[in-house]
């Protein structure tokens, strides 16, 4: 996956979960979970979908590599 | 009418186109009762003119008159404009009452004309406290009360002559005595029917006089108007009149017989005022005319006044039910 | 007799008779054909029997309630022709075949004297729900039918406060009428969530003398023994820590009753069982707190998978009203972000919430050395009608000692 | 002055002393103003009110009257017409019967029926109310009767401080203006806030505030009812007690508020029920304010009987505390 195609899957799961959101347009540096208000419910079920679509394990300890949309980016386009 | 051998020309004549004021624009009113320009109530003064004209010949602008609800004959004598006078009973906000008397609620402030009241006896404690307020603003006024006889069968009359007396307020009691309370013949009602000498009860001063007899009311009045203004206290006038019209337009007349009504009308105080000024010279054809013709005018020109005037503004129909201030 | 068809209807003109005095007739049956001035109507019986008699002919013009006919019991033998004398009626008239409905049974009397019960049936007119006014049009705003309600106020009259709890507890989403789908999200209307919490929040403020305790708890061990748990399941499988505050709360309050249950009419109710009421923020505003029922006996698992559901489903508008009513305590747990302690306030008529802020990083002391652990602070609010200080301490201690066991949660 | 006067140099009087004191005010304000009924003067007031004021201003400001109800009011009415500023009291609102042409006929249509032009700037006291075991005819509350008649204006001092000072505004009104005075409320004494020097006669006043149950009331059934919300208070329910102070023209707004916020109302009136003033806020109740309530209005009023004069049975005829307590406690159900 390119690092469009990464962040955009991640913008799509991302708006299942804050539906009235737009997680395309926050910037890549941003704290998704403070950006969208998603508590850690929200959070765990965004890593599921994840692992889900892209096959990857994602272990608990590499959620905090996972709260911005760079960090999201960067972690899939390396695992992958 | 010999006994009044200082009645001058000017002012018998002016003494006959009060009352034929009076006779013609009621005569009119009943015109236009039966035409339904007039409804409610109508009372008319037809045979009593010579009471209400000689009584406010005696009167000036500082006094106060309280009326009652036969009140047509009292307002124009006191000198209320016609015009008004119609357009209230038309019921037209530019009426003496804005409408909302009618024929028996004449008012005007600027007169001292505190009302015609048609609760019988309720005027005369209003007259006191006029009499009372006179008294403690020295104004010399006094304030003229008329009622019918029937009002002596009321408490109110009773209580009010009294505190008259006793507080000697400057107030004119006037007994428009015409026999009949509505219906009701005062021989039925009345235990004394001699109703002045009620007032010698009270120790009030006091007099019966020919009601029918406008020079006999005024001279009376001179005496009773100089009486009270001399600080004597309140003085009785009893009036012995009669009314030639039913009470109301919705009066059968059961109570009397028509002879007795042919009686009374060859007193009629207009024409036997008419003959004497005739009689003694006091009135040529020529000035006959003149009075007739302003009277019918005058008429004319007030029934055209109520004709032209205007309904009072719904939106207005409680104003004045509380009042905002209280008139200079 | 002459049926009323309408309301505007005074007479109606018998225009033909469909029986004849023997018929036998039941429910049902058309009998007449009668002609008003909205036209012919047929007009059928409400009863069953034998034409005893025709009293009306056939043309004549009748008011509303003239008798037509009389019926007697089935089989019954039909008059003589001649008539009989006016005064005999061997059966009263026939109830008007109109559609009335039958008479509500008679309410058996209340019994006397238990003046704080409060009358359930009410006593007004057949049977109907006494309802406030105020009641009523709050009901009418929030969509709910206020007659299902179980009524609290005079003579057990529905009142503002019955209607604002029940829309607090239940899912106002069946609301009649156009909804402006612009507020609404997720069954939920924000103004009408707004409007309940306001009125049970004052109504607990008002009503409920809160107590309020607090306590530290390290959660070292129970985020180490999840930590473990969580590495070695997918992320669908791994739980999040509130599995364990709940858990911890749950087995907490099997030893101490007295916080799970409900104040009501003036004494403390125990709940059957430990339903949890977890507090779920909305997105957008407002909040609700549905059950999940039996804490005590899920695995974390189980439970783990209860509160996917059960958060799913509250997001997604589609909680039962049921799992609003249930809760017997509540919690609120501020999760990984937001502030560090809470203070809640009691949902009547629960006596307790507890609240967890945020884990945090902070130095500890063990073992005489200044350490950094993760951090949660835990709170009580309680009823103190039902509970003193004293007792709410021993349940923080016994939540917190759970947390220092995790793998028996 | 006399014993009535309370501590002297403080503020603390009787009601009775506040009503004479405005009296004594308005005479020394207004040369237009006297003082007119029955037995003012000389004997000093049926209650006492005008004791020693006919020593200070003289029988031209101070006149006893003549027992003639119907011709002292409408004196009173016509002197009023003609530009002064009488008050006129009537010893007990059961003889205010005797003047009712001249209150109603005269004084209340006036001003409306000539169109503006006569105004009636008058003041009538009278006394009111049961308590004293007068009797049946001394003894009934009449100010919901007169507060039927529009032109009037009907004041209920239920407090000293009105006592003190509503008379003031009703004289400046240009409006005939009744006052009823409550004989039991004569001897209540108590302390005037020396910063108040006037009331307003236009607003009903929350007296004690409260948000479960509103007690709407006047006259002496206002200090019943502020002991009963402290009995109330006891049991947890804050009851708001409104003393409405003017029945005629009533002030919706204050009660229609204090109802929306309470959305519960007890009505307690020394009147009889039927066809009464509490009959008639209830009905304003229902027609403006219905779907705030959250339970039926509630009446505590004077059974319908003539008050009689046996102490135990006049108290079972007349508004009680422990009544107007039950009728609130009835008020808030089960919950």
């Amino acid at each position: 996956m390119t690092d469009a195609e990464i962040r955009q899957l991640a913008a799509e799961l991302l708006s299942d979960i804050a539906p009235e959101t737009d997680p395309s347009s926050l910037p890549g540096d941003r704290d998704i979970r403070e950006e969208l208000d998603i508590d850690s419910m929200d959070f765990l079920n965004f890593i599921v979908a994840l692992a889900k679509r892209t096959g990857l394990a994602i272990p608990e300890e590499d959620y905090p590599r996972l709260f911005t949309m760079d960090g999201i980016a960067a972690y899939v386009g390396e695992k992958s | 009418m010999s006994d009044k051998p200082h009645l001058g020309r000017e002012h018998g004549q002016h003494l006959y186109r009060q009352m034929l004021r009076i006779r013609h624009f009621e005569a009119k009113c009943a015109e236009l009762y039966q035409a339904q320009k007039i409804r409610g109530f109508l009372h008319l003064y037809d045979g009593e003119e010579a009471v209400a004209v000689g009584i406010m010949e005696t009167l000036e602008d500082r006094d106060s008159v309280v009326a009652t609800y036969r009140d047509h004959g009292h307002a124009l004598a006191r000198g209320l404009p016609m015009g008004p006078l119609m357009a209230e009973m038309y019921g037209k906000v530019e009426g003496c009452a804005r409408g909302r008397g009618g024929s028996m609620h004449f008012f005007d402030r600027e007169r001292r004309f505190f009302g015609g009241n048609a609760i019988v006896g309720g005027g005369l404690p209003l007259a006191l406290g006029i009499a009372m307020a006179d008294k403690e603003f020295e104004t010399g006024g006094l304030a003229a009360c008329f009622f019918g006889e029937g009002a002596a069968g009321e408490g109110e009359f009773h209580e009010s002559m009294n505190l008259a007396q006793l507080w000697e307020l400057p107030v004119l009691f006037v007994c428009e005595n015409n026999l009949y309370a509505m219906g009701m013949p005062l021989e039925l009602a009345e235990a004394e029917t001699e109703i002045s000498r009620k007032a010698a009860a009270y120790r009030m001063a006091g007099e019966a006089v020919d009601g029918m007899n406008p020079v006999a009311v005024e001279s009376a009045a001179r005496r009773a108007v100089e009486a009270i203004r001399a600080g004597n206290g309140p003085y009785f006038l009893e009036c012995r009149t009669y009314r030639f019209r039913p009470h109301s337009m919705f009066d059968a007349q059961l109570y009397r017989t028509r002879d007795e009504i042919e009686v009374w009308k060859e007193r009629d105080p207009i024409p036997r005022t008419l003959a004497w000024l005739q009689e003694n010279a006091m009135i040529t054809p020529d000035e006959l005319a003149a009075i007739e013709a302003e009277v019918e005018a005058e008429i004319e020109d007030a029934v055209a006044f109520a004709e032209n005037g205007t309904w009072e503004d719904v939106a207005d129909l409680e104003k004045f039910v509380l009042m905002d201030e209280v008139q200079a | 007799m002459m049926p009323s068809l309408g309301a505007d209807m005074e007479s109606g003109k018998l225009v033909k008779w469909l029986v004849e005095p023997g018929s036998t007739v039941k429910k049902g049956d058309v009998i007449a054909v009668v002609e008003t001035h909205k036209g012919a109507f047929e007009i059928d019986i409400f009863q069953e029997g034998t034409i005893a008699e025709l009293c009306a002919k056939e043309g004549e013009e009748l008011p509303v309630g003239a008798l037509l006919a009389r019926i007697g019991a089935p089989g019954e033998k039909p008059a003589k022709a001649e008539p009989a004398p006016p005064t005999v009626e061997e059966k009263p008239a026939p109830p008007p075949p109109a559609v009335e409905p039958p008479a509500p049974p008679a309410e058996k009397p209340e019994p006397t004297g238990s003046k704080a019960v409060p009358a359930k049936a009410p006593a007004g007119r057949a049977g109907r729900a006494k309802i406030s006014p105020v009641a009523r049009r709050r009901a009418g705003e929030l969509g709910i039918d206020p007659a299902a309600l179980e009524g609290t106020g005079i003579d057990g009259s529905v009142t503002l406060v019955d209607v604002e709890l029940a829309a607090s507890r239940s899912r106002p989403a069946e609301r009649p009428g156009p909804t402006s789908s612009e507020k609404r999200r997720a069954g939920f209307d924000p103004d009408q969530m707004r409007q309940a919490i306001a009125a049970a929040m004052s109504k607990s403020k008002r009503e409920i003398p809160h107590y309020y305790l607090s306590t530290t708890i390290d959660m070292t061990r129970a985020l180490g023994w999840l930590e473990a748990y969580n590495r070695e399941r997918p992320p669908e499988k791994r739980l999040l820590p509130a599995v364990l505050l709940l858990r911890a709360t749950a087995l907490a309050l099997k030893a101490h009753p007295q916080f799970n249950g409900f104040w009501e009419d003036g004494s403390f109710h125990p709940g059957e069982g430990i339903h949890v009421g977890w507090a779920i923020a909305l997105r957008g505003g407002g909040l609700i707190a549905p059950a999940i029922r039996d804490v005590d006996m899920l695995s974390p698992g189980g439970l783990m998978e209860a509160l996917r559901d059960l958060v799913g489903r509250a997001r997604a508008g589609g909680i039962k009203g049921s799992e609003m009513m249930d809760p017997t305590v509540t919690i609120t747990s501020l999760g990984d972000r937001g502030a560090e302690s809470v203070l809640g306030v009691i949902y009547p008529p629960q006596v307790a919430i507890l609240g967890f802020g945020k884990v945090v990083e902070r130095p500890w002391v063990v073992d005489g050395k200044i350490v950094a652990r993760p951090l949660v602070a835990a709170s009580l609010a309680a009823d103190h009608r039902a509970s003193d200080g004293h007792a709410g301490g021993l349940f923080l201690s016994a939540i917190d000692r759970h947390l220092q066991e995790p793998e028996t949660l | 002055m006399n014993e009535q006067t309370g501590t002297p140099g403080t503020n603390r009087m009787t009601y009775r002393e506040a009503c004479r004191q405005a009296i004594r005010h308005a005479l020394i304000d207004d040369s237009r103003t006297f003082l007119m009924g029955e037995d003012v003067g000389l004997y000093g007031g049926c209650y006492a009110v005008s004791k020693g004021l006919l020593q200070e201003f003289g029988p031209g400001r101070i006149r006893d009257t003549p027992l003639a109800e119907a011709a002292f009011v409408g004196a009173g009415i016509g002197a009023a017409m003609a530009g002064m500023r009488p008050i006129v009291e009537i010893m007990t609102c059961n003889f205010s019967l005797l003047a009712l042409d001249q209150i109603m006929n005269n004084a209340a249509t006036i001003p409306h029926m000539s169109g503006g032009q006569f105004a009636v700037p008058l003041v009538i006291r009278m006394a009111t109310g049961g308590g004293r075991q007068l009797a049946a005819q001394h003894s009934h509350s009449l100010e919901g009767w007169f507060a039927h008649i529009p032109g009037l204006k009907v004041l209920v001092p239920g407090t000293i401080e009105d006592a003190r000072f509503m008379l003031k505004a009703a004289l400046a009104d240009p409006n005939p203006v009744l006052i009823f005075e409550h004989i039991v409320l004569y001897n209540e004494e108590g302390e005037l806030d020396p910063e108040v020097e006037e009331v307003d006669i236009a607003k009903a006043r929350v007296r004690r505030p409260g948000s479960d149950v509103s007690i709407l009331t006047y006259g002496n059934s206002l200090p019943k009812s502020l002991e009963a919300a402290e009995e109330l208070a006891k049991e947890g329910m804050e009851a708001e007690v409104v003393d409405l102070r003017v029945l005629r023209p009533l002030d919706n707004a204050t009660i229609f508020d204090s109802v929306s916020r309470t959305r519960r109302c007890v009505i307690v009136d020394e009147g009889w029920k039927s066809g009464s003033i509490s009959a008639e806020i209830a009905a304003r109740l229902a027609e403006d304010v219905f779907f705030e309530l959250d339970a039926p209005i509630r009446r505590v009023c004077s059974r319908e009987v003539p008050v009689p004069y046996a102490a135990h049975m006049e108290e079972a005829a007349l508004p009680q505390v422990g009544q107007i307590v039950e009728a609130a406690r009835g008020l808030v159900g089960a919950r």
